[in-house]
């Protein structure tokens, strides 16, 4: 009996290995097919949501044209989705699903630099062309001609925070709370941190405090940095914790102003976070509330599609997406062979100087990053991102 | 955050707490310490607040509190369901997810608004009736997840570890679960309390802050009142020193082991709803963290004993923000397991666990 | 001669998946499945020792992975690669296939000495309080590197690839696959010969009956002694391996979820059987792999798939059964002793 | 030399006596019982013999090496083997292996030599399996060599015990009540065998038993003890009209 069913289960192991090796795909001769690899289980789902709605959404506008017009033949669009996990053994896996299973031209994605970086490791030594919407650790795109990023990198958007800040609150203290095990918040952090004290001296950031990526509770934290007495508090962190730290320091007594990052853009922040985020500010790509143009026109048909305004990863992966199509369509022809159309993709995205995306203008000079203006955002009363000002590196 | 000497209500409170809880001396004792090793983890610059000043050492004590009194919570039912079965249901943390959902949900339904027009009831009717709601419905899954999955395993006689490892594989269902039913947006939890911050010379406290720590005080007296002085609590303990002998004795063992799972998992609902009402962003990964500090508690206390339960938990929430307090936030992790681990190589049996001996 | 046919067709396997791998027969995609599975029937069968031989309750494998994996790569990135912090590579590339198992052995070594952390609690405390003993090294583990400025903290650590590159510049063959698949070989053959032996057998003694053990001249503190390290040890070369496949690693890889996750393969695979915890490695390794496109449902079937499978065999797929126990015809075709 | 010597052992739990001022010499091939009523404190005695507690005063010398401060596996190797009350097999090993693992502080080669499978591994490991499979043979044991301790009936684990126990090759084998919960026929071959044991092997028996039928049987010396205090050492026949210990003890007992 018991031998039976051990029998069994090794009969099904044996089928799901056969199954497993022979998984992927046919071809199809007019279709284009692209990889996302992105975030949608582990720790932070919200982001690999969003990604896919905003492709989603796109990959319906062109399909429903007729598809992608390249060389003056149409092909439909087909965009292949897998799960990292949000764990950066299964980005590899996934890029490398996508690349060989699903023969992808080009692959979309992952987000967060944890998964970026290895999986842009992989795309570069199996020359498939890869844009991350939202990594902004340098070496996601460091030494590696394969990999481009539509998302502007924490050396550029520390300044932009502490300069503002300077300004805005006329501050010569500064306070910050980061998130440790979170690689964007912390280099952001330290980035701000040295920017500030070049600007004001050393010892002018009087606290400078981290918490861990599932933590709810900053009440230590805070109270260390209230009884600092900072003129402002910078808070590089994710929506979600933002809202619970501003609360909570209003708790502690604290009546000063915050300063955020790209991160806050979401459109839960004020769901969350209610009237206490009303009037901060944070530095991030674009302003939903008062944009124009094409970036309205997303906000508004994906506010439409799935009730909610889109936040800044949303915008990014329809940008990064958009890259890449563009990059297909300028490279002319679509060749059969899968390797040489990857060639061609990737050689068009670096051809790619000036790109004009819903999240500002992107410039490229050869290293796969995007030089492009941050915007600084003044959260109003009735909880819109209300444009403050642009800030363009020199 | 001017002045320095609490109003003398507040610093009574204080000093009482103080002396009940000597833990968070002992940072505080360490402080010269700490400033040493600052400057090598902080890179130039100091922390400005050369000690840790008295406002803001009663601020700590207050954070620490709150943040135990969870912990003690969710630990209670690690350790109730521990000392009746032998089994640590790691499932616990997630039921707690639950109940914060089911909270949320209970509470948006008489409340109204996101999105769905509800009885619109007053915030405070609301409250009075989440709160045994909650705690029905959360108990509800509890005995589920013993009915479904942990007694059929028992009946057959598996390892006491695979009923463990079941357990896990519950809580992950649970969250999964949650994140595919209801999507990747968290939830924001309805303010069913008018927030009122009072600030002692300096020292903020929320009313929330201290219903929670005064639920936390409550629940451990009634619970250590059933389990020493009920029938049925009598029967638990029976039960955790000779699962044999208490069928025998004619007490029907599954009814006491549903009793305490719906104790436990209630417990789990009740510090779902305070949980929410004092973090209000539910997200279906919210229990997981907490879970596993909260049966770290539980074991340095000496699980099975809930009295340890309630005492690992105040003692986490001290060291988690004493360290923070006293050392760089960025060591917290480091250093607050550190020290559970010193206190378990010292106590090896908990702080309350007594040794099994055994007789040859 | 029969006897040998088991090991004779192992390497004959080995051989034919680097030759298939090198032609490209089988793709990246599958090599890199094949070598977790690898990693992951090391993590296993290491935690087996400790979790199923010995009836420990040990949750903090991934600390020890991490460990092994963070030493292993920051020997071959000052090995091999310039490093902003640690500076140029101090050998040629062409020394990079010695050095390799080196660095592994070292990443191991270092793990088997952190085991040290549990290990000497175990002497005089069992169980539960053993169970958090370990879950607290994952952690402060987990966070000292976070700590760790020199070793890029929380954004990881990379530069693995000049390794692999420079092992490739010799020969070029896929040295990670070879080196995973004998890394796993080597180690089930290590624990096999070890539980097989009299010494090793001490092990499941003190899970029966640690007193009888203790009284019938069982050195039971040594026992735990080499179990835990042994255990962590290979746990660290698994990271070691692991790191060089990915080329980055990240702290929050070795999280509880990763020790969750060796542990569902250990008592799925049944407690104390080694031919259990490999095969059940397999399975899970395939099954996150197959059940990809369910995305977010996938974290809810697995858990539904694993709590059925331990209703219809509480005691794990193999029990504490080796398959040669099973099926008694197998012994013929293998020895190890 | 005496074997075993125990001078004034005692040993304190909290406030309980559970052995006072304990003595006791063993030569060599003797075979000695210690009887006593229910909580007497002669389980005691040989956990403190044993190594298993560590005595509270006095000390305890085996082949001239004093214990105190020796863990249990390190007074075994001085050739102390010990039978439990309660059996205590490995129920999860085969018979065989139970008796192979007990021959443990004699496997004598390190864990390279068991890696490697160096000739030193392989004589060992040849020597405690030949170790066992005589003792299986000689205990009429061989045809159970496979089964599971928990497979087989009280007699035969009894006997299965006894057998882990000599596979220590111990010049001092302690029993713990062998007979308890044996049926007469088992007894009888109970005390064939321990006979046999004393006869084949150069062993002190030294054994705790409540059945007068085997103690009278085998044993040449006795020594009473009540409540921790030994109150009367001599020949069966000296114990058996001995007032204090019919007083103390055959008030409670069948013969």
């Amino acid at each position: 009996m018991k031998r039976m069913t051990i029998k069994v289960l090794l009969v099904v192991l044996a089928m799901a290995l056969g199954a497993f090796a022979l998984m992927g795909c046919g071809q199809d001769s007019n279709v284009i097919k692209i990889g996302f690899n992105l975030e949608l289980t582990g720790d932070i789902p919200k982001v690999g949501e969003a990604s896919k709605f905003a492709a989603e959404m796109l990959k319906e506008d062109i399909n429903s044209k007729g598809g992608l017009e390249v060389g003056g033949k149409k092909y439909k669009l087909e965009f292949v989705y897998q799960d990292n996990e949000a764990k950066a053994d299964s980005a590899v896996n996934a890029a490398l699903k996508l690349i060989t299973q699903d023969s992808v031209v080009a692959i979309v994605g992952p987000n967060s630099s944890k998964q970026a970086i290895p999986a842009g490791g992989v795309c570069n030594d199996n020359q498939t062309p890869m844009v991350s919407p939202w990594s902004t650790n340098p070496d996601t795109t460091k030494d590696r001609p394969w990999v481009f990023r539509a998302a502007f990198l924490d050396p550029f958007q520390g300044p932009v925070a502490a300069n503002f800040a300077a300004k805005q609150f006329g501050a010569k203290t500064a306070a910050v709370l980061f998130d440790i095990a979170n690689d964007y918040s912390k280099g952001l952090a330290e980035i701000f941190k040295t920017e500030w004290e070049k600007k004001a001296g050393a010892g002018t950031v009087v606290a400078f405090e981290s918490h861990g990526t599932k933590d709810q509770d900053f009440s230590a934290q805070l109270t260390k940095i209230v009884a600092a007495k900072p003129d402002f508090i910078f808070v590089p962190d994710n929506y979600n914790q933002v809202a619970l730290i501003i609360k909570q320091a209003h708790d502690l007594g604290y009546k000063g102003p915050f300063m955020g990052s790209d991160a806050w853009g979401s459109a839960e922040l004020m769901t969350l976070c209610g009237k206490d985020c009303i009037g901060q500010f944070f530095s991030t790509h674009y302003a939903a509330a008062g944009a124009q143009g094409a970036t309205k026109e997303f906000i508004d048909r994906y506010n439409t599609k799935y009730k909610y305004v889109p936040d800044d990863v949303a915008a990014l992966t329809w940008d990064a997406t958009r890259l890449v199509l563009q990059a297909i369509q300028e490279a002319g022809k679509v060749e059969k062979d899968i390797k040489a159309e990857r060639k061609l993709v990737r050689d068009a995205l670096a051809n790619i100087k000036e790109f004009a995306g819903i999240t500002g203008t992107m410039k490229f000079h050869g290293t796969g990053d995007p030089d492009k203006c941050a915007v600084v955002v003044q959260i109003s009363p009735e909880g819109k991102f209300e444009f403050k000002e642009s800030v363009c590196p020199q | 955050m001017a002045g320095t000497s609490g109003s003398p209500p507040a610093l009574f409170f204080f000093k009482r707490t103080t002396t009940l809880w000597p833990s968070p001396n002992r940072p505080t004792g360490h402080c010269p310490k700490g400033r040493a090793v600052q400057p090598a983890r902080q890179g130039p610059i100091a922390q400005p607040q050369g000690k840790v000043s008295p406002v803001e050492f009663f601020q700590h004590i207050l954070n620490a509190l709150q943040f135990g009194s969870f912990y003690a919570l969710i630990a209670l039912g690690y350790t109730l369901v521990y000392g009746v079965l032998r089994l640590i249901n790691f499932a616990h943390g997630d039921i707690f997810m639950v109940g914060a959902y089911i909270a949320y949900f209970v509470a948006v339904l008489l409340l109204g608004g996101e999105g769905m027009h509800g009885l619109g009831l007053s915030p405070a009717l609301t409250l009075a009736i989440t709160v045994p709601v909650t705690m029905i419905l959360t108990s509800l899954v509890g005995v589920t997840l013993e009915r479904t999955m942990y007694r059929p395993l028992r009946r057959k006689g598996a390892d006491r570890l695979y009923v463990v490892i079941t357990a896990l594989m519950a809580g992950l269902m649970l969250e999964n679960g949650n994140l595919a039913l209801l999507g990747a947006s968290r939830k924001s939890f309805p303010e069913l309390m008018e927030k009122v911050v009072w600030t002692f010379g300096g020292v903020s406290v929320t009313n929330l802050k201290v219903v929670v720590i005064v639920a936390a005080i409550v629940v451990f007296v009634l619970l250590e009142f059933i389990v020493t002085k009920t029938k049925i609590g009598m029967a638990m303990r029976g039960i955790s020193y000779d699962k044999f002998a208490i069928p025998l004795m004619g007490i029907p063992l599954d009814t006491i082991i549903v009793v305490t799972f719906i104790l436990g998992s209630s417990m789990a609902g009740l510090a779902g709803i305070l949980y929410a009402m004092s973090y209000p962003i539910l997200e279906p990964y919210m229990g997981a963290l907490i879970g596993w500090k909260a049966f770290i508690a539980a074991v340095v206390g000496g699980i099975g004993d809930i009295r340890g339960a309630i005492v690992g938990g105040f003692l986490l929430g001290f060291i988690e923000i004493g360290v923070v307090a006293v050392f760089p936030s960025t060591l917290r992790d480091l250093f607050a397991f550190s020290v559970l681990l010193g206190i378990l190589w010292l106590k090896p049996t908990g702080l309350f666990g007594v040794a099994q001996t055994t007789k040859i | 001669m029969q006897k040998h046919t088991f090991t004779i067709s192992l390497f004959a396997g080995i051989f034919l998946l680097t030759v298939l791998a090198q032609f490209g027969v089988i793709n990246q995609y599958l090599v890199s499945v094949i070598m977790l599975m690898g990693v992951n029937i090391i993590l296993s069968t290491s935690l087996n020792l400790v979790n199923g031989y010995m009836g420990e309750f040990s949750c903090g494998h991934g600390g020890f992975m991490c460990v092994g994996a963070y030493v292993s790569s920051v020997v071959t990135v000052l090995c091999f690669s310039k490093n902003h912090i640690l500076g140029a590579p101090l050998l040629p590339p062409s020394l990079a296939l010695l050095a390799f198992p080196l660095a592994l052995a070292a990443g191991a070594a270092v793990a088997a000495v952190a085991g040290l952390v549990v290990a000497i609690p175990s002497f005089k405390t069992r169980g539960d309080y053993l169970a958090i003993i370990t879950l607290a090294a994952n952690y402060i583990v987990i966070s000292a590197i976070d700590n760790m400025e020199i070793i890029g903290g929380p954004r990881g650590f990379m530069g693995m690839n000049a390794t692999v590159n420079g092992m490739e510049g010799l020969l070029d063959i896929p040295w990670m696959l070879l080196w995973v698949l004998s890394g796993t070989v080597f180690t089930v053959w290590l624990l096999r010969r070890f539980v097989s032996s009299t010494l090793g057998k001490g092990v499941p003694a003190i899970a029966q009956d640690e007193i009888a053990a203790e009284i019938m001249s069982v050195d039971t503190n040594r026992m735990k002694l080499i179990a835990f390290m042994l255990s962590s040890g290979l746990a660290g070369l698994a990271g070691g391996l692991f790191a060089h496949i990915l080329g980055y690693v990240n702290p929050h890889s070795f999280d509880i979820m990763k020790s969750t996750e060796v542990m569902v393969m250990v008592y799925l695979g049944g407690m104390g059987s080694l031919s259990g915890a490999t095969l059940s490695a397999i399975l899970f390794t395939v099954l996150l792999e197959v059940l990809r496109p369910l995305e977010i449902w996938k974290w809810v079937v697995i858990p539904l798939l694993l709590i059925l499978l331990m209703q219809f065999r509480p005691e794990g797929i193999m029990g504490n059964k080796e398959l040669s126990d099973l099926f008694p015809k197998l012994k013929k075709y293998y020895s190890f002793k | 030399m005496p074997l075993l010597e125990a001078k004034g052992l005692t040993r304190r739990f909290g406030g309980l006596i559970a052995v006072n001022d304990f003595n006791i010499e063993l030569g060599e091939r003797e075979m000695v019982a210690l009887i006593g009523p229910n909580g007497a404190g002669k389980t005691t005695v040989f956990n403190l013999v044993s190594g298993f507690y560590q005595p509270s005063e006095g000390a305890i010398t085996i082949n001239g090496r004093d214990t105190r401060g020796m863990r249990p596996h390190q007074v075994t190797s001085l050739g102390v083997a010990r039978t439990f009350q309660g059996i205590r097999l490995w129920g999860e090993m085969t018979v065989l292996d139970n008796i192979r693992v007990s021959q443990h502080y004699r496997a004598g080669y390190s864990l390279l030599d068991c890696f490697l499978r160096t000739k030193k591994y392989m004589i060992r490991e040849k020597e405690i399996e030949r170790v066992a499979w005589e003792l299986l043979e000689a205990m009429e044991l061989k045809e159970y060599a496979l089964e599971l301790p928990r497979n087989l009936s009280y007699g035969l684990q009894r006997r299965v015990e006894i057998a882990r126990a000599m596979s220590l090759k111990p010049s001092l084998l302690l029993l713990d009540e062998p007979a308890a919960g044996l049926n007469s026929a088992d007894v009888e071959g109970l005390i064939k065998l321990v006979r046999w044991i004393h006869d084949t092997f150069p062993v002190t028996i030294w054994m705790i038993e409540h059945q007068m039928k085997v103690v009278m049987s085998l044993c040449t010396r006795i020594k009473v003890v009540d409540f921790g205090a030994t109150i009367a050492d001599g020949t069966p026949e000296e114990i058996q009209n001995n007032p204090a210990v019919i007083k103390a003890y055959l008030g409670d007992d069948t013969i």
